[in-house]
């Protein structure tokens, strides 16, 4: 049977564009994978979602044991945005393994398990835990998290703590490490060059700003928890900012996160540097929205010529 | 449970703050069980940036004299002007559109019910009860709704159930509409004469601890449709939990409102004590 | 002619709120006041809002010289907020004292005038010539406008540094000094202290936090100066943060801003414990708002039987 | 000047991407200058958070056929979706209501107009010239119009200036509508014609350029109604500025666009160079 005419003539005209980004060694199909804590263990999004058309899977955080999170209230919408106090609740490493892995071994798609601990060496232990577990691809080192009282907060923002933790890690593993920034510090570039000089193989940025909300009639803060962590479009001036410095600060790549809710939003990111974009709350506001980011990003390529989302990876124009 | 871009059939005023949203939803009326609810988005902008869940209070279909055209599938839901949301909820105009992801969440279960059902609603809490009214007497239930409120105003859709054949019982807290008091004293007087009765519950959480004690010491089922701050809807954020049955700080048992419920078997969930209220 | 029977009974069933608060000395007849940089010189909204109701006025930031300020772009506008790079743009201190002052003299509210300088040096310079001028309350040192390289943002950042320029202004001025701190740091504890110990006698903040735009269109930075401050109603939650930790780090009082747009955004930044409020981008946005967020804070404490503001500043609920 | 919350009268397609919009604005046919903008809020949450600057179009009185009820003084804008804001604007039902800010900014000085003025329009940048003609007919100036768009749907309004009694000139990039070619020129041949001639102009930047050019070459006078991004369009926030004739890196010359403009006269501004272009 002959091949329709139109179709390698359309494909002369029209050839696919080149979405896949290296990450570290991971391959990606494409630039764009779900912020962690945002979309479960994948398997919540399967309805929405096929997961086979994303970039990696990034899993809620894990810790070592089990973990309560926070007492409710937990959330509170802010304009453009909104604060969360989860408090990293997960089912602990070991039900990780057991109960979730098997429903991502199945996929294709790279998995990248975002984990935490209370201590140095509950963060090894993590670490060395994931290392023995097939279909950890990658995995993402939260020292950042602002919600929990005797967690990550100190490592993310003194530069000698993220390196000890980040070398202390990075021997457990065979796998990419990368390592998740806050944005709560003066000087992101100072914390990116303290964690590429431990070790890290990438970087990803930003996790939530700290912040407050006010319940005037109870006379109360909002959040059980008291503070919590700004994400959503409001922030993503600020996150645009810091990936836009953290590039220039380090060579290993970096992953943009803060705000990205549309292609265009995305294709900033990728714009002032970033490898790669994770997209957080928009996937709860709108559960289908990264495979309409993905598409987007091809159309918009398609439509201006770019054969390769590589070329437009750190294009910016500056004098 | 899909998430789909549609459109408003009709918004319009019911009584004092609460009105009547009608959306196009084919298949609604298939996929829809009792208890479930939906995720409103009501903006493209980002400010209110969450959805908004709703009950699904019924699904009808629209003759053509209502829509001018075909015959039209929608769901029906009921909702209060509360806030930022609710407000802007109520300033859409037939033609708007809104996103409407759903039907999410577990529903009432309906196996074991008693012959009797006994289906208690506070103010706006009647909104998931009609489904499972509708349901439970197409299994051959006998159901009685008992509502309650401040008010007058925040007695809704009496008429809809009368229609459906389900006897009504009506207290609020000035007497404007039905007995004067709680639609707990109505509840324990239902429970004195139908002491076999299944109970379903939808309101304050006031409410339902009163009911809870009521079921309990009477040995009933209960079910309780539960509200909470919600952000995906889906059981990804972990913002809508509640403590199950077995919480303790440092054995925790957190249940997702939005996926393991919004209904839970009055069991399942962890109670205050009494003396702590 | 006797006066009306309902009158002095009415009065006692609804004394009047009292709005007053003290602020370093200088009394406010309420806690609402303009943002440096949004107000003009305070004529500009003369048509929009009466400038006898407002707790202060509070100037465009002034510097030694004339500054033309930044190319354009200078604006973009964000989700729930927008960003500037205005430069500091402002006629300078001695046409300040010529054009700006005479107008600003017929007024009765106190008048706090915003400054900064490109160097230790400047900075003293300004603050001696405002120490001239009568009709200026009080002053308020910007150290940290984040658009200007050679400006605040290192004496901004740098508590060592925050506290020389403190220190060397201060011998200068015998009227209040407020001074404005920067979101943009690790720890605002640790600034508002050093600012507190080096003789400041208010602090304020938040200013703006630092954020980008991007253009796809013209695969550029939206703005000239290429970051920008981002304010408004996305930065609130943040902003409250700030203030809450600024207030339980110092005995000085604390000037809440940031994103406040209602007379209930305001209300929330005083229960935290701010003693006054600024309004900024909000007045972009509506010129007549800060009339309105005066009027609404009356009613808000007429209706729950709060007669003196102060009595409401402060008192958080915490367990 | 003042800020208003009011009514929307009507809001209508006028062609391709471009709308008409009637505002509930009693007194703006006594305020409104020729020139003169307004800003409009377009939503009570905060995204999108800045008003967005429009032309007076034209002030008129509904007759109380169109409103059903009394006469309504409406102000009348033109506008054309070209992002979030005037997507938004194009949603907006009669009745919906919006903030209104305006009369704002200097508009055009008719004081020393010569006998024949030449009105010069790119696209949507015909809006606020439609006063200025009603003004200079009023005091007995020939008035013509030269209007410039890529295509026949960028052409609005010249029904509206007919009936004035305004003779209109149409050149059209793709030729669908009028002459084929560049509205400047059109300007160049009227301007042999009317040597005497002042010219208004407002449109791209580009056009603008070129007409200045044009004008400086003929020595004729021009005032030119200029566009900027604003956030608070009274002279507050100085994010709108343009360089003024005298600027220099070290000795700035900046003007608000929102208050010193948005109609200049061209001596007042620094142009870019003709080797620069
Ligand atoms: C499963 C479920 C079903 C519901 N069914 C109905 C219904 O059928 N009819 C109806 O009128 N209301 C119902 N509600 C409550 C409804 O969701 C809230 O009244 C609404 O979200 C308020 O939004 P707002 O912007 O007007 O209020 P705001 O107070 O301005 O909202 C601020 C935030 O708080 C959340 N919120 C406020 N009140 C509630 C609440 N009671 N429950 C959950 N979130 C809240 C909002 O979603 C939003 O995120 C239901 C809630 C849940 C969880
Ligand atoms: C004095 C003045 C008069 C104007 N009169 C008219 C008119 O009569 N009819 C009309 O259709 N348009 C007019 N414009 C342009 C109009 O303001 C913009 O098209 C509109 O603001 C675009 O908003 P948006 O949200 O759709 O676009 P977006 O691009 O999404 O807007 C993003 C931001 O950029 C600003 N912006 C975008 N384009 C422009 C522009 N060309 N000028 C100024 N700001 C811009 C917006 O205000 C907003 O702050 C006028 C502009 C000015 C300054
Ligand atoms: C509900 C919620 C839970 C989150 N949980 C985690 C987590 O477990 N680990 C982590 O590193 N980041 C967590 N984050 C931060 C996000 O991964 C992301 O960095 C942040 O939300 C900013 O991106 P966004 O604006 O797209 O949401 C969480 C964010 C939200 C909203
Ligand atoms: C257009 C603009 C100009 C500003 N100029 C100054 C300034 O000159 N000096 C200063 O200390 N802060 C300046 N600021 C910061 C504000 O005073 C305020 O701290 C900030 O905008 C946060 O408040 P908001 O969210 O209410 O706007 C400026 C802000 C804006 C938006
Ligand atoms: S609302 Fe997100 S988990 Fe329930
Ligand atoms: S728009 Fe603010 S000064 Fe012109």
């Amino acid at each position: 049977m002959n091949p329709p005419v139109s179709c390698p003539l359309e494909q002369t005209e029209n050839p696919p564009v080149q979405l896949a980004v290296d990450l570290a060694g991971l391959r990606l199909r494409n630039p764009v994978m779900p912020a962690s804590g945002t979309f479960g263990y994948g398997e919540e999004f399967a309805p929405y979602v096929d997961l086979e058309t994303l970039g990696a899977i990034v899993t809620k955080g894990i810790s070592l044991r089990p973990k309560a999170g926070n007492p409710t209230p937990r959330l509170a919408e802010t304009a453009s945005g909104m604060l969360n106090a989860i408090g990293l609740q997960n089912v602990g490493v070991e039900a990780f393994a057991r109960d979730k892995v098997p429903f991502l071994r199945q996929l294709q798609t790279p998995v990248i398990v975002n984990f935490f601990g209370n201590s140095l060496d509950e963060y090894e232990q993590v670490a060395a835990r994931l290392a023995e577990i097939d279909r950890v691809d990658a995995v993402e080192l939260n020292i950042s998290c602002p919600n929990v009282k005797q967690g990550g907060i100190v490592f993310g923002t003194d530069p000698a703590a993220a390196a000890e933790v980040v070398g202390r890690v990075r021997r457990h593993l065979r796998v990419p490490l990368i390592v998740k920034l806050t944005p709560n510090v003066t000087d992101i570039g100072l914390m990116a060059r303290a964690a590429e000089d431990a070790g890290a193989d990438a970087i990803s940025c930003i996790n939530t700003l700290t912040g407050m909300a006010v319940d005037l009639q109870r006379r109360r803060l909002h959040l059980a928890n008291k503070t919590g962590g700004l994400s959503g479009p409001a922030i993503k001036p600020v996150a645009l900012r810091l990936v836009y410095q953290a590039v220039r600060a380090v060579s290993i790549p970096v992953i943009g996160i803060g705000g990205i809710a549309s292609a265009e939003d995305a294709l900033e990111f990728l714009l002032v540097g970033a490898r790669a974009v994770q997209v957080g709350t928009a996937n709860l506001v709108n559960p289908a929205v990264m495979g309409q980011i993905v598409s987007g990003m091809e159309a918009f390529c398609r439509e201006r010529n770019i054969g390769d989302i590589n070329d437009w990876i750190g294009s910016l124009q500056e004098e | 449970m899909r998430d789909l871009e549609t459109t408003v059939l009709y918004n319009r005023p019911l009584a004092g703050e609460t009105w009547q949203l009608g959306l196009l939803a084919p298949d609604y009326d298939q996929l829809a069980r009792p208890g479930q609810f939906v995720m409103l988005r009501l903006t493209a902008g980002s400010d209110p940036l969450l959805r908004r869940p709703f009950g699904i209070f019924r699904c009808r279909t629209l003759p053509p004299l209502c829509t001018g055209q075909a015959s039209q599938p929608a769901v029906e839901l009921l909702y209060k002007v509360v806030g930022r949301g609710t407000r802007l909820l109520s300033s859409l105009h037939s033609g708007d559109r809104v996103a409407l992801l759903g039907p999410l969440g577990r529903g009432f279960d309906l196996t074991d019910c008693a012959p009797t059902a006994l289906l208690v609603a506070g103010g706006i809490g009647v909104a998931p009860l009609y489904l499972l009214a509708e349901q439970l007497l197409r299994q051959g239930r006998q159901v009685r709704l008992l509502l309650g409120g401040r008010r007058r105003d925040d007695i809704l859709a009496v008429t809809e159930f009368e229609r459906l054949g389900v006897e009504t019982y009506v207290a609020t807290d000035d007497g404007s509409l039905g007995e004067q008091g709680l639609v707990t004293q109505v509840l324990e007087r239902k429970l004195g004469r139908f002491p076999q009765a299944s109970v379903f519950a939808c309101g304050p959480m006031a409410m339902l601890r009163a009911v809870e004690r009521l079921c309990r010491q009477a040995a009933v089922p209960l079910q309780v449709s539960l509200e909470a701050l919600m952000a995906c809807g889906v059981g990804a954020c972990l913002g809508c939990v509640v403590p199950g049955q077995a919480h303790q700080e440092d054995q925790p048992d957190y249940r997702c409102t939005c996926k393991q419920g919004p209904v839970f078997d009055a069991q399942e969930l962890l109670w205050p004590q009494e003396d702590s209220q």
